[in-house]
């Protein structure tokens, strides 16, 4: 079985320590708020300028001078901040913020990464994406292993325009968790009931399978 | 009246100077925090050409959006532009240059055309057709790309509360771009919710000092909800 | 005890690690806004061949100024040592060696640091001392010379108030470089006249995010005071 | 008659518009705030990080925390606002400043200045001296006209290092105000009683004197 998304921010979420201050993005990433492990308090970064964003408002909060990156309004937790764009982005770019976690169309072995433009649709602009991937030391990308069409997002080299360059080791799939180690994807666990062999059909890229692969549990 | 005394009475004197082709530096981040008043004025003017530098190009109808409707602006800076089918047709159309800039690099550029610096080096890009013309160097065995300042004619801001020395705070997110532009216009607008006497902000609160700010101006404000999303 | 609460009980806790040959950056400017007990602790501890990174060395006695009394400081980067007579005889000896920087490019290397700009070009000191070995460069007709980031494995920090997420806030003009050292260290350590709970301070009025800190005292402070001047 | 310390003053403080910002510098510079002309007001910049200083504290208003660029205790006028030394620095580097009053060493006919450093002598440091003469367009130089051994001050070119290369364009000493045009002194006022003959006498660099010199007035 393919993990559901609510499961792929699940499992990303189990990457997080007490103590994070964590960027998620838009879509599945955000998902990962929801799961916050038992004894663990992170505060999650928004890149408009918010560190401490809280749940979405109750009717009666709703301000909308107050919204997170995806513009979607937004409480501010206690103890959060409030500061303008230079600010933000230094805390990304300077590698404070310790875990990125985001969406992707394709990564390959050398830890590229394409996600904002695919060439003959609409450019709508790469927002904080390439800020975010070339600021964190520690990225975890969400993706679907393959395209519906069957085409692996996981590549020798990524087709599509980079978002950054040699900066993803981590990559959540709906068949997999690996990592990128000496050009190659590391197959470290695979989702409930996914064979080896699915993931090995469905990643392009070099693919090193250890002799044991767990499979994940939920 | 006293020279540091930055109020102007009418939106017509506060962008009194804005001519065709200049570059406007607007604060905002999507709908939130954006000068609404001032682009209602831009749009009054029917001044063209016009190169935009903002994150984000409204919505149809709302925010920079609507300077589109008269084909005012001729090219935008900014790093998310996805929201505006308006601004969709006239890019396929050749109507429209954009330059596509990340949201950090863009917000630095903005705050070092205000602070004196020409230009710095980033890794973001790096690798991406971002980096495509610009200088490629490495520091400590990694890559940068170097990224110029951004200055603008007129610098459009939405601020909470300023003094009428023209400094200013800002509500909640509604900060984002805005204290970035006001720092790199040639001639800095401030439109406010609420104008107090000096000495009622406590200094060392101040988010934009009143030096960087040209002109001060009350409004008042719809501002818009882009995407209302409500706890269960 | 959340991993968020960044409060320590000793000094010897909030420079746990600092060791010989070790980068610190200081805050402060003149005796104003200086991390007493954080200096008083790292004299305690006696560690050597330290290169301090601070606008300057305090004064004898006082500041950064007792860390020469052991010798502490193998070099001092700064833009003003004049205050101090031990500093001046430490240098002639060799004992010491001194980077001058000037004060506005010391402030943006640290920030640069902090925001990950390795380097940034800038017009001050061109065709001065400064500029020696540095890259020249022309933007739009003006001559800059290049810059490069300031790091350090500590930061000191004093605060006034912070909750205990490590958010501070300063005192009027003893704000100067704290802010930025507390972003260029890979350790920040703060000390504060007060810690408040999470909550207690809004939000956009904060200083210095909690991201930046991974320590915080409670301290007690002289706060001496260099010149003394009063109202006729 | 050489002016007075106080008159080095009077005259700067002439050039103050309403609505200045303005950076004083230490020693005769900082003077100029005693004589700010009747129905004009400005905001003083302390490059520690403060915009609208005020008056020096009364004895219950004295506070460690709150000093100018010279260390002394002073106070906030109503409308200032305190920020940090990159902000501070980004006002002075931006050219955000209106009018910057320094002391120097020496000035040269190309618009260099020399005020931090005399080798031989111990070296204290440039504080802001730099940054101040490099981002501001509009600089007013108080000074000696000479030396005490009679040496001039307003030389073909500096001997000592420089502070900032080529920034200058104005300069009052004791003798004379002047500006700097085209690789020359153009002599534009002199001290009440002082002779065109003496100004000649003690400038050393390329000096151009006008038909008529006006005296000051005080």
């Amino acid at each position: 079985m393919t993990l559901s998304r609510e499961q792929m921010a699940q499992r990303v979420a189990r990457e997080l320590q007490d103590g994070y201050y964590v960027n998620l993005g838009i879509g599945i990433p955000t998902l990962v708020a929801n799961y916050v492990p038992e004894g663990i308090d992170v505060m999650l970064q928004s890149e408009n300028g918010l560190l401490g964003m809280g749940e979405f408002p109750a009717e009666a909060e709703l301000d909308a001078d107050m919204i997170n990156a995806g513009k979607q309004t937004v409480t501010a937790r206690p103890g959060a901040s409030i500061f303008d764009s230079a600010e933000s982005f230094a805390m990304i770019r300077g590698g404070h913020v310790d875990l990125t976690v985001l969406g992707a169309f394709e990564v390959d072995v050398e830890g590229n990464i394409a996600s904002w433009m695919i060439p003959g649709k609409l450019i709508k602009g790469m927002g904080g994406a390439m800020d975010l991937v070339a600021g964190a030391e520690n990225i975890i990308v969400i993706m679907t292993h393959a395209a519906k069409d069957g085409a692996s997002k996981l590549l020798p080299r990524c087709s599509l325009p980079l978002t950054g360059a040699g900066c993803i080791r981590r990559v959540l799939t709906d068949l997999a968790y690996l990592e990128i180690e000496n050009g190659a994807f590391v197959l470290k666990e695979r989702a409930p009931g996914v064979s080896v062999e699915e993931i090995v059909a469905k990643t392009a890229g070099k693919l090193i399978v250890p002799e044991h692969v767990p499979e994940m549990t939920f | 009246m006293s020279g540091l005394d930055k109020r102007v009475s009418t939106y017509e004197q506060a962008l009194e100077g804005l001519g065709d082709g200049m570059t406007v530096l607007s604060g905002g981040f999507g709908l939130c925090g954006i000068p609404e008043n001032l682009i209602a004025e831009i749009r009054r003017r029917q001044v063209r050409d016009l190169t935009v530098v903002s994150n984000n190009c409204g919505i149809d109808g709302f925010g920079l959006g609507v300077l589109l409707e008269d084909r005012q602006i001729r090219k935008m800076i900014a790093s998310y532009v996805g929201e505006n089918a308006l601004f969709e047709r006239q890019l396929l159309n050749g109507e429209l240059e954009v330059e596509l800039t990340p949201q950090g690099t863009l917000a630095e550029r903005l705050r070092a055309g205000g602070a004196g610096i020409p230009a710095f080096y980033t890794a973001t890009g790096y690798g991406t057709p971002v980096a495509e013309g610009k200088e490629v160097r490495d520091f400590n065995g990694k890559h940068y790309i170097l990224e110029r300042a951004l200055i603008g004619d007129f610098a459009i801001v939405k601020g909470w509360k300023a003094d009428y020395f023209g400094n200013v705070i800002y509500r909640h997110t509604a900060q984002n771009f805005n204290p970035l532009v006001a720092m790199a216009g040639r001639i800095t607008v401030v439109e406010v919710e609420e104008i107090v006497a000096p000495g009622e902000l406590e200094p060392s609160q101040i988010h934009t000092p009143g030096i960087y700010v040209n002109r001060l101006i009350l409004g008042h404000f719809e501002k818009r909800i882009e995407k209302r999303t409500l706890r269960a």
